[in-house]
């Protein structure tokens, strides 16, 4: 009975809870907010696995600047709450049937797949997912990637700009 | 120095003169290009000077060719004019000819075509009546056609016919022979639509023209069977049967190699060694082992050969069934219609049998096949010729019905009459077209003869060799017309065809019933032109007399038919059981067919000659008959009925007659018809309906539709979308876990 | 020297296997998914998207954990680039549709039939 | 070792394209420069085209002029050009059509002249490309791309229906290669291992070849079930292949009952357009057959020979019989296309020596006959506006000229000896006779069924040709509007000079074409009769020797460095 595992455990359960909320929620509101909580706990599962830099940005940007994003979006347009739960059309119900057979096929091959995790050195565990290494593979190796989606970045914005603009 | 050493005596030397031999034929060639190109911007004069030139200089080079076929070397004393055959061995030597190769045209693969010419004594005869009637003519036309203003086209097909017909007779090969065959064709096609602004004779020349080609594809097809029956011979004769021949393996194969398989030589050689000599391999009743042919034997094959060969020249010589587009064929102008279509093309299949005929002595089938069809094509054209008014009809039909006498006398085997009698044809024959044509002229261009007659005194000339011609084709001794015919009916009695000996009986006793209908018809013709009053609805009330150059050719020409006669007697004249000179001068040409003959006792050829009694007499009388019939008839019997009613039964006979027995109308119906609506049927139901509007409009139907049925799957919602996309999801993992089970 | 390496290496504590991870991952990744499938607000799938894309990042971290190499924590680092600029735009077709259509419910806006 | 040895190939299909561009650049208005410049473009074109045939040694090896770049390593394909003896003659016969076409459309063409003029230069490039390319999706990527321009020469320069017809010869034509892409691409899996693979047609051929052999072998004893790889794979796939390939040139050709495409376009097409297609395009489909589907698939082409020779002398006798049936000029002369070529694939399937080279011959022939005959009938529909006979009448009174021209091209096209139509039909006849077809066929003697009925074309194509001719030069001037037809003027004499000159000169002198044919026909022949059982193999012909790639060193791809290393002309091998 170790601390790691009772975190996963605590940590996984939140998450699907509020992933659970987010699309059961009546209002956006409420979705909005229990993204906000998903990000968070995945955060936290992110910590477990030692990708504190993915964890951190993970809270930057996703709970950070996404969120406000779509809280803006929802502020603008003052959407309420949905008023009736839609009538379930054939898509929808296949979809849906479709999605929980995939998960438990999924989980079935996962758990046949027997993965763990690396044993490192210490020193490797030290400097493992810290920013300083992922800067290094980032400035380094993917430089040119990570150029482009800066640019991919920028066109967004402008992106954005023009669609949402009503006139430009 | 006697005449025959004068003739021995060529001022130029085979060998000298065989490498100018293209000369013959490229003078002419050259003349039409001249004239067709520039024809127009030279003038009359000059065109006819050169068209006139360029067949004069053939003429004499022909001359020249033909003396040195019998050249003698003059120390020595023996015969010049020899080659080797490249078939035999090596002292197997090509007498009383001159050739030259001016290598090859095509070849590929095993098979070649040479440029091979070669002239012995059939083609020395047809080269001399080619360029020197060819001459007379282009003489006559230069007045015929004097007002007309297409003079220049006229003449410039005249020489490309006239080097057309040349390369027929030199070729030494049939291949190259076939490319004169084609030519001739297409220079009649071109001068039977000569005034092509006329319908009917454009459409006479295109019905010349398809009716020939008829008879090309059956050449044709006789030309591959020849050249894969030459490759089985190759594949399965021993050494015995090339000796037969009078050759080995090797000899032939290299021959073969160097100079094709269908040369006549080569062919001749073959023919040799299909002769049966019990230790040879290969016969006649040999089944061929390998190839398309196999199980065929050689004989069967070269039956067949020989019969397609028939078909062909029936097309060119006009016999049944092909022979309708000659008499059409009279609508060019009439010189065309005395060299083309009496004295040298419709003689082309009579000359491509005595060509072959070391191949057709093979095959009595064939034989008794040819003589059969060309009596009743000439009966049947004698009938047709009796109720025609047309003047060049009557020629006509009396053409067919000659070629036809000539078609027997090859049928039956007897070659030198069959050529004699295209000589003498080609000189009497010539001489009443000229007339015809020289009537016309002087007629306002009047064909009718119940519209003419006459005419003895207004055209002097133009009657006594027009008389004498006539004379001559009824067979009235002493004109030649008279020995050629009776030389074939005598050889047709005597010949015996292995197996079908009842053909001689018939064709002999076909043969005088022609000869006597050929004298009634021809009798008929003159009177109605010549004799009696001149008819009232004549167009100009009194004819004039043709310039020189129409007279001329007609008296050289008549005098020909009369001297021709010379060649049916020994060379002593007296000597009632000589060989006949022409015999003895062809017998070079026709050794081959000869041995064969003896050898393979298929065919017995006779060669005796016709006695003053019984056979002359025979045939005088009854030519006589037939003209003394007309003379009745229309001297005494029809003046003095003018104006009684006609039997009804006379009138349908006649009526039957004049419509040729309408074997038009049969062909139109049974053959043009068919095919046309045949044609008309694929186009709209297989082409049109089948394949377009079902096959590809339909497909595109069908892809339409599947198209606009599957437009109701897509909803536009997006969502839907997204499930398909997660079903086919889920599909794909629960693949990757089964993959996973195993 | 050798004993002490031996020493400094990682001691050997009980850890979570990497499945459960991946088995997380799934689960959220088909909650994403149906959400996406069954909810209509435009901005409702857009937040399940969000989940999706998470759930892809926690694969691509757990695995970079189970092979202890950063290549998956540069992806995740990317995605949630990516992420980023997905929604921006999206949101602001959504702003865009709501301007045009007055509702951000998909079955109102179904432009693409025809 | 000059530049010209190893880039003369190179230069042939490619000036076209060069002068393209410039013509490109030119102002649409200027159509006298852009005339101009076009026509140099095919001049230099031919010139540099004829050096192509001059160089090539008929002794010498298979493929010669060869230049080899890399391109594509990835998917094991390469710039490969190089000619063997037909194709060198159907080049030759592409860049002699090139300037008279232009030549042919000066007038004929009234708008849209500068892209009208691309178009050409485009397709010129691109059908030189499909004859010379040894790679065989390069092959491919010409044999599609000549669609692009035919279909605009048709789509819209075209007369009334152009639209239907052009949008039916791009789908008929289409839909058959396509077929051919996926057989390409099976083939390029299946004739190499992995890393081996390559769309080389000598890699390609040498690969299938020895599992044809042992699948020809075992189908002579009859048991094929013991085959194992390749020669069992192609024993249930060869056939399939076999038919994409096929089908994608019998529509090209066109094979009955795959032709309704061809009298619409050829009717609607412009002058250039008909010209072009019967010339060059139509050979494509004939070409293929030779050089790809029968030597890759001999064993399937032993099966399907009757099938095709009958489809073939279908073709020969049906094309006539349609020709009787018409009243368009323009769509008579297509259907004698129909006939033509029929005579062209019988003498293909014959599989003899003789029918193969007057197949070739054949091939020419019709480009040089059918395509005067469209350029002479383009001069008239010019002056009169219509394609009926009926409407015609007479016309040799006042175009004298140019009636005799027309009646020469005739001669020539119902193969009258002495022109050069008699050459390759008298040889494809021959051939025909001399084949085992019957014994494919089940009963030796069918052969001379096959020939009978093919000769049948000798009559019937007399009697259409001189029919038309017949209704439309001869007779009384009916027609008022046809009393004042000028003659040919001397640009258009001097198009059709061209013409008359090599339908005489073929007809006479042929040896020299044949010469360069017949190494060719041999390898063919040789590569053919790995199907018919029993046939003695000659093992020496039966390989494609290609020059190989150049090593990666010198890749850059205008680099003749290989080539320079290798021993002198023709065609270095390494």
């Amino acid at each position: 009975m170790n601390i790691e595992l009772v975190l996963f455990g605590a940590f996984a359960l939140l998450t699907l809870l509020s992933a659970g909320t987010v699309i059961f929620a009546r209002s956006p509101i409420n979705s909005a907010m229990a993204l906000v909580s998903t990000f968070f706990f995945l955060a936290g599962i992110y910590v477990l696995l030692w990708a504190h830099t993915i964890a951190v940005m993970q809270v930057l940007v996703y709970a950070g600047a996404i969120m406000v994003l779509f809280l803006f979006v929802i502020m603008l347009l003052n959407l309420g709450e949905s008023p009736t739960r839609g009538k379930p059309t054939l898509a929808r119900v296949a979809g849906g049937a479709a999605t929980v057979g995939l998960f438990a096929v999924l989980a079935i091959i996962l758990l046949k797949l027997p993965a763990e995790p690396a044993t490192l050195s210490l020193d490797a565990q030290a400097s493992f997912g810290t920013i300083a290494t992922m800067g290094e593979v980032i400035f380094t190796r993917w430089l040119l990637p990570f150029e482009a989606v800066s640019l991919l970045l920028l066109v967004a914005m402008v992106g954005a700009v023009v669609v949402a603009k009503s006139r430009i | 120095m006697t005449l025959v050493e004068f003739f021995r005596a060529a001022p130029v030397a085979p060998d000298i003169l065989a490498p100018s031999l293209w000369l013959i034929i490229a003078l002419p060639l050259l003349g039409a290009f001249i004239c067709g190109v520039f024809g127009k911007m030279m003038g009359r004069a000059n065109v006819q000077l050169v068209a006139c030139a360029a067949v004069a200089g053939s003429f004499v080079l022909s001359v020249l060719a033909f003396w040195a076929t019998s050249h003698q070397n003059p120390e020595t004393g023996r015969l010049a004019a020899l080659f080797p055959n490249p078939f035999g061995i090596e002292r197997d030597f090509v007498r009383y000819a001159l050739a030259y190769d001016y290598g090859t045209w095509f070849s590929v693969g095993d098979f070649r075509v040479n440029f091979g010419l070669m002239v012995d004594h059939l083609s020395g005869i047809l080269l001399l009546i080619i360029t020197g009637v060819g001459f007379l003519i282009h003489l006559y036309s230069t007045s015929y056609m004097e007002h007309d203003a297409a003079y220049w086209r006229f003449f410039a097909y005249l020489n490309l016919f006239v080097a057309a017909m040349l390369t027929l007779v030199l070729a030494d090969n049939l291949i190259l022979l076939f490319v004169g065959w084609e030519g001739v064709g297409m220079a009649s096609y071109l001068l039977i639509g000569f005034w092509y602004d006329d319908p009917a004779k454009a459409w006479a020349g295109r019905k010349a023209f398809v009716t020939n080609r008829i008879g090309d594809f059956a050449f044709l097809i006789a030309t591959f069977l020849l050249v894969l029956l030459v490759s089985a011979f190759t594949q399965q004769a021993n050494a015995s049967d090339y000796s037969t021949a009078g050759t080995t393996a090797q000899h032939y194969k290299a021959a073969l190699a160097q100079k094709g398989p269908v040369t006549f030589k080569g062919l001749e050689k073959m023919a040799e060694g299909l002769v049966d000599t019990n230790v040879d391999q290969v016969d006649l009743s040999t089944p061929i082992k390998a190839g398309p042919l196999e199980g065929y034997t050689f004989g069967g094959v070269m039956t067949a050969a020989m019969l397609l060969f028939l078909l062909g020249a029936a097309g060119k010589s006009a016999q049944l069934p092909l022979y309708v587009w000659l008499p059409d064929a009279m609508a060019g102008p009439t010189p065309v219609s005395a060299l083309i279509h009496a004295a040298t093309m419709v003689t082309a299949g009579v000359y491509l049998f005595s060509r072959m005929s070391a191949l057709l002595v093979l095959s009595p089938t064939a034989m008794a096949t040819i003589a059969i069809i060309g009596a009743l094509t000439s009966l049947l054209a004698a009938l047709i010729a009796f109720a025609q008014d047309d003047i060049k009809k009557v020629l006509a039909y009396s053409t067919v019905s000659q070629l036809g006498i000539m078609f027997m006398g090859v049928g039956m085997g007897i070659f030198w009459a069959a050529v004699f009698h295209l000589m003498t044809h080609a000189f009497f024959k010539a001489c009443l077209f000229l007339g015809a044509g020289s009537v016309m002229h002087g007629n306002g261009d009047e064909t009718d003869i119940k519209k003419l007659g006459g005419l003895r005194k207004e055209m002097p000339w133009t009657w006594a060799t027009f008389l004498i011609a006539t004379l001559a084709i009824t067979g009235i001794v002493p004109l030649s017309g008279f020995f050629s015919k009776d030389a074939i009916l005598h050889g047709a009695h005597l010949n015996k065809l292995g197996g079908l000996e009842w053909v001689g009986g018939v064709v002999y006793y076909l043969g005088l019933l022609i000869a006597a209908s050929t004298a009634f018809y021809m009798t008929r013709a003159y009177l109605l032109t010549f004799e009696g009053p001149r008819s009232k609805e004549a167009k100009v009330a009194h004819a004039h007399e043709s310039a020189w150059q129409m007279t001329l050719p007609l008296v050289v020409l008549a005098v020909l038919s009369v001297l021709a006669a010379r060649y049916a007697f020994g060379i002593n004249f007296f000597d009632m059981t000589a060989q006949p000179v022409l015999e003895n001068f062809l017998s070079p040409v026709f050794s081959a067919s000869k041995r064969i003959a003896e050898a393979s006792t298929l065919v017995q050829l006779d060669s005796s000659r016709p006695q003053v009694f019984p056979d002359y007499l025979k045939a005088w009388a009854v030519a006589l008959a037939g003209g003394g019939l007309a003379v009745y008839l229309y001297r005494v019997f029809f003046p003095a009925r003018v104006g009684q009613p006609v039997p009804a039964y006379a009138r349908a006979v006649r009526r039957a007659a004049q419509n040729k027995f309408y074997v038009d109308e049969l062909y139109e119906l049974i053959l043009i018809r068919p095919v046309k609506f045949m044609s008309f049927l694929l186009f709209r139901v297989v082409d049109a309906l089948v394949i377009d509007t079902v096959a590809v409009r339909g497909t595109a139907w069908v892809t339409a539709r599947v198209g606009s049925a599957l437009r109701y799957v897509q909803s536009g919602d997006a969502q839907a979308y997204a499930a398909v996309m997660a079903i086919a999801l889920l599909g794909g993992v629960v693949y990757a876990l089964i993959q996973v089970m195993q | 020297m050798a004993a002490q390496a031996a020493a400094r290496e990682a001691p050997n504590r009980p850890m979570v296997p990497i499945t459960y991870y991946l088995l997380l991952a799934a689960a959220l990744f088909c909650m994403g998914m149906f959400g996406v499938l069954v909810r209509r607000n435009a901005l409702v799938i857009f937040m399940c998207v969000e989940l999706m894309l998470n759930a892809a990042n926690l694969t691509f971290v757990a695995f970079a954990r189970m092979r202890g190499d950063d290549l998956g924590h540069v992806s995740a680092f990317f995605v949630i680039a990516v992420a980023a600029a997905e929604a921006a735009i999206g949101l602001a077709i959504v702003i865009a549709v709501f301007r045009s259509r007055g509702s951000v419910l998909v079955e109102d806006i179904r432009t693409m039939k025809h | 070792m000059s530049f010209f040895d190893t880039h003369l190939l190179n230069l042939v299909v490619f000036l076209p394209l060069v002068f393209a561009a410039l013509v490109a650049m030119l102002p649409a208005s200027e159509n006298g420069q852009i005339r101009t410049v076009t026509l140099i473009a095919m001049v230099v074109d031919l010139v540099f085209g004829v050096w192509a045939y001059m160089a090539y040694v008929p002794g010498g090896p298979e493929f010669q002029l060869e230049y080899r770049a890399r391109w594509f390593d990835l998917f094991g394909t390469s710039y490969h050009v190089g000619v063997d003896g037909l194709a060198v003659s159907l080049l030759l016969l592409t860049v002699f059509l090139g300037p008279l076409v232009v030549l042919a459309s000066t007038t004929y063409i009234k708008f849209r002249i500068k892209e009208f003029h691309l178009a050409l230069l485009v397709l010129q490039t691109t059908m030189l490309g499909a004859l010379v390319s040894l790679d065989v999706l390069l092959f491919y990527i010409f044999f599609e791309a000549m669609l692009i321009p035919m279909y605009l020469l048709v789509g819209v320069w075209g007369a009334e229906d152009r639209q239907m017809a052009a949008v039916k010869f791009f789908l008929y034509t289409l839909a058959g290669s396509l077929l051919m892409l996926v057989a390409i691409i099976a083939v390029y899996f299946i004739s190499a291992p992995v890393g081996a693979r390559s769309f080389d047609y000598a890699s390609i051929y040498n690969g299938l070849l020895s599992a044809n052999q042992q699948l020809s072998a075992c189908t002579t004893e009859g048991n094929c079930e013991s085959l194992t790889g390749l020669a069992a794979t192609l024993h249930t796939w060869g056939p399939w292949l076999f038919a994409a390939f096929a089908i994608a040139f019998a529509v090209k050709v066109p094979m009955w009952p795959l032709h309704t495409w061809l009298p619409d376009a050829h009717v609607q097409a412009p002058v250039a357009g008909s010209m072009i297609l019967a010339g060059v395009t139509l050979k494509m489909g004939t070409f293929g057959f030779w050089r790809y589907a029968i030597p890759f698939f001999p064993v399937a082409t032993q099966q399907a020979r009757p099938f095709l020779a009958t489809l073939a002398v279908i073709g020969i006798v049906y094309g006539a019989l349609m020709c009787l049936a018409q009243r368009d000029i323009k769509k008579l002369i297509a259907y004698s296309s129909v006939s033509h070529l029929g005579y062209c694939m019988l003498g293909i399937l014959a599989i003899t020596a003789e029918g193969a080279t007057g197949s070739a011959y054949q091939m020419l022939n019709h480009g040089v006959s059918t395509g005067a005959l469209f350029l002479l009938f383009g001069f008239l529909y010019e002056r009169r506006h219509s394609r009926l006979m009926a409407d015609y009448g007479g016309i040799a009174k006042v175009m004298p000229v140019f009636t005799a021209a027309f009646v020469i091209i005739t001669f020539s096209s119902i193969a009258v000896p002495g022109t050069n139509g008699f050459i390759g039909e008298f040889l494809v006849l021959l051939g025909t006779f001399k084949s085992d077809l019957g014994e494919a066929a089940g009963n030796a003697h069918l052969t001379a069924v096959f020939g009978a009925f093919a000769t049948l074309g000798v009559i019937l194509g007399a009697a259409y040709m001189l029919w038309m001719v017949q209704k439309v030069f001869f007779g009384g001037l009916t027609h008022r509007e046809n009393q004042h037809l000028t003659d040919m003027n001397l640009r258009e004499g001097l198009t059709v000079l061209p013409f008359i000159a090599l339908v005489l000169v073929m007809g006479l002198q042929p040896q020299p074409f044949l010469d360069r044919l017949s190494p060719s026909t041999d390898r063919f022949l040789a590569r053919a009769r790995v199907g018919t059982p029993g046939a003695a193999l000659e093992v020496d012909r039966l390989r494609v020797e290609v020059m190989s790639l150049p090593s990666p060193l010198v890749a850059a791809p205008s680099a003749p460095v290989p080539l320079a290393a290798a021993p002198a002309v023709p065609s270095p091998r390494q």
